[in-house]
């Protein structure tokens, strides 16, 4: 075997490795270097996977890699696998991890939207939430916080490494505008006392109220 | 104004047909810098010598060039820039003065040595950044299977979701909650049209020359009610010299500000010259 | 080579080789029939490919089949959109991988400037970064390291094979404090890799050492 077939060969498994669709044999000629034949390449690539766990495959002129037929088997294959979580649910997701134990009712309150049976059913089949035990107000409602699989999903050690609000704003996660500090130094006093409410002044001249994160002693700069 | 200064420096440098120095370079470019250690930092490398090698002095004087040279062409500078070119300034009369035997505060040299550190701390990333990035990467280098086959073996969890769209979540929903209806409350601060009423009140029983600040309604107190109110009596006695119904004069720069009405124009100093009208409210 | 250890070999050759992403030992080990140790099957799986136009390659504790790097002039494949990196980010990046765990203060001792949002947040979206738990010093700062993607997208094995580690270590240059405070320990390497003593910086400038009490975490909450 010359070096140069040993060359192209590794290209075509490469190829044919990294493509998305199986590759028609005119593609693959075109993605070789110039004038060579395919055919020899692609009866030894054939060959040497014939016993291995994937296998390559020809479908009309087209060629793939597929798992081995008898592993596939093994392997259970399932289409659509993966689900992506609706933004609504990952945002019951934030706020369940955040302000752990939490009720359905509080959880609501905070989203300002109900929130759907679905959406907890979803993050209890993602095994990411568990409930918590009950509150001892009237109704004794479920809580709700998170699991250990989900501190696994999401490559946390501990609850406690999920960043604050002011690691939030610094990263860029959080809208912060820049803000100006206000022209509030007379008129409204009860404003000025008020540690809970900060003003912002957006670029483009509209105001927003946010209140001040206590821990946060950088707002302005 | 930074274009402007951009296209005069390279005016002068076309006129006299030489490259430029490093620091009209460096004046070209003051967007380009991530604070000053990284100005510093650059300045640093254009001596071509070894960092460990470098002379703080010679860097600390280069440094407060650049500043200079950016201030006197107006040029808008962060105050992080400022309070650098301060300390630089701190740390040369320490490095010149004789050594203190205050035991207390570090010495000039332990300073220039910190600041030394720190460059080389800092040259050490990013170099390391460009090695990192000059890395096969995946994606542009190597690659990852083409046509993935999903099957429930090889994954970890049914459900997609990254900690970033966790944090993105949460911050966001934060954010959006705490948004608030702005409910623009009444201004008490004094409007022009308040300073005109002053002045016509007033100004037929002052013929003379009067302090503007004689027409306030109240005495000054320093609070932003007060500064209305003086910028409030100073665009309307503007509007009213425009208008030709007054005159207004000021003696010196920051000084005070003088009216009366137009009609005894004759009577007094015309022939002083006028500062152009700029108060400064304290 | 027994029977069963060249199907096992064949399931972890279709495990991996039908991932896009790497996937962790712990995955491959629960995958794989009870009891199997997969650390044989991995080092014979690698050196079956270590030739060939597809590589297994290890990024952290985690294994993925890639294409091999040296025939990238020829392999024509889709090419990602890699976004480019700031100057900012690929120097917050080559500080948070270098110097990790580190707090977003102390990058900003290195740098000199203050993080401006946009900077964490692109290389969080990127999933080069993570949280890594909060600092036991006043305030509890969160602290940012890298991720397992990192390794993977930059071809990886372990932290330990980033560019010139060594010769920084060497340097002294890693040392993460304010620079006048390294002065009077710089060569006390003792001091210096001892995660539990930190440092702290008052409103007068003047510098403390402070030994870490475990006790006193949540107090300073």
């Amino acid at each position: 075997m010359s070096e140069l077939f040993q060359y192209n060969l590794r290209l075509l498994e490469a190829l044919l490795f990294a493509s998305e669709n199986p590759i028609p044999e005119k593609i693959i000629a075109d993605r070789l270097p110039g004038g060579v034949d395919i055919q020899p390449l692609l009866r030894k690539l054939t060959a040497m996977y014939k016993n291995r766990g994937v296998n390559l495959v020809k479908a009309g002129n087209n060629w793939a890699f597929r798992t081995a037929p008898d592993i596939r088997a093994q392997l259970v294959v399932e289409k659509e696998m993966i689900r992506k979580l609706s933004r609504a649910a990952v945002e019951t997701l934030a706020i369940i991890s955040y302000h752990q134990p939490i009720t359905r009712a509080e959880i609501e309150e905070i989203r300002g939207v109900s929130v759907s049976r679905g959406t907890l059913d979803v993050l209890l089949e993602a095994a990411w939430i568990r409930p918590r035990g009950r509150r001892r107000t009237p109704g004794r409602p479920v809580t709700w916080g998170t699991t250990e699989s989900f501190l696994d999903h999401f490559g946390l050690e501990s609850l406690d490494d999920l960043p604050g609000l002011d690691d939030l704003k610094a990263s860029g996660l959080m809208d912060k505008r820049p803000a100006i500090q206000t022209l509030t130094t007379r008129g409204n006093v009860a404003l000025m006392k008020d540690p809970d409410v900060l003003e912002e002044v957006t670029n483009t001249g509209s105001v927003v109220w946010e209140p001040l994160d206590p821990d946060q002693d950088d707002v302005l700069t | 104004m930074a274009e402007d200064m951009e296209t005069n420096f390279s005016k002068f440098e076309d006129d006299k047909e030489f490259a430029p120095s490093s620091d009209q370079r460096l004046v070209l470019d003051v967007d380009g810098f991530a604070g000053p250690i990284d100005v510093l930092l650059t300045l640093a490398r254009e001596q071509k010598v070894d960092l460990t090698q470098i002379s703080i002095l010679e860097l600390a004087d280069q440094y407060l060039a650049w500043v200079a040279k950016l201030r006197q062409a107006n040029l808008e500078l962060a105050a992080d820039y400022l309070v650098m070119a301060a300390w630089l300034a701190y740390l040369k009369s320490l490095l010149l003065l004789p050594t203190s035997t205050d035991d207390e505060e570090p010495t000039g040299e332990e300073m220039a040595a910190a600041l030394q550190f720190q460059l080389l701390r800092l040259e050490s990333m990013q170099q390391a950044g460009e090695k990192l990035l000059s890395r096969d990467q995946l994606g542009r280098d190597f690659f990852r299977r083409g046509n993935p086959e999903k099957f429930g073996y090889n994954l970890n969890s049914a459900f997609e979701a990254s900690i970033y769209d966790l944090l993105k979540a949460y911050g966001e929903h934060t954010h959006r909650s705490n948004v608030k209806i702005l409910r623009v409350e009444l201004s008490d601060l004094y409007s022009t049209d308040d300073g005109l009423k002053w002045l016509t009140k007033m100004l037929g029983s002052m013929p003379d020359w009067t302090s503007l600040l004689q027409f306030l309604p109240a005495e000054i107190k320093g609070d932003l009610v007060s500064r209305s109110m003086v910028a409030s009596a100073l665009s309307a006695a503007l509007q009213l010299t425009k208008q030709g119904e007054l005159k207004i004069r000021q003696t010196e720069t920051f000084g005070a500000v003088y009216v009366r009405a137009a009609q005894n124009a004759s009577e007094f100093g015309g022939n002083k010259s006028i500062h152009p009208v700029e108060i400064k409210l304290k």
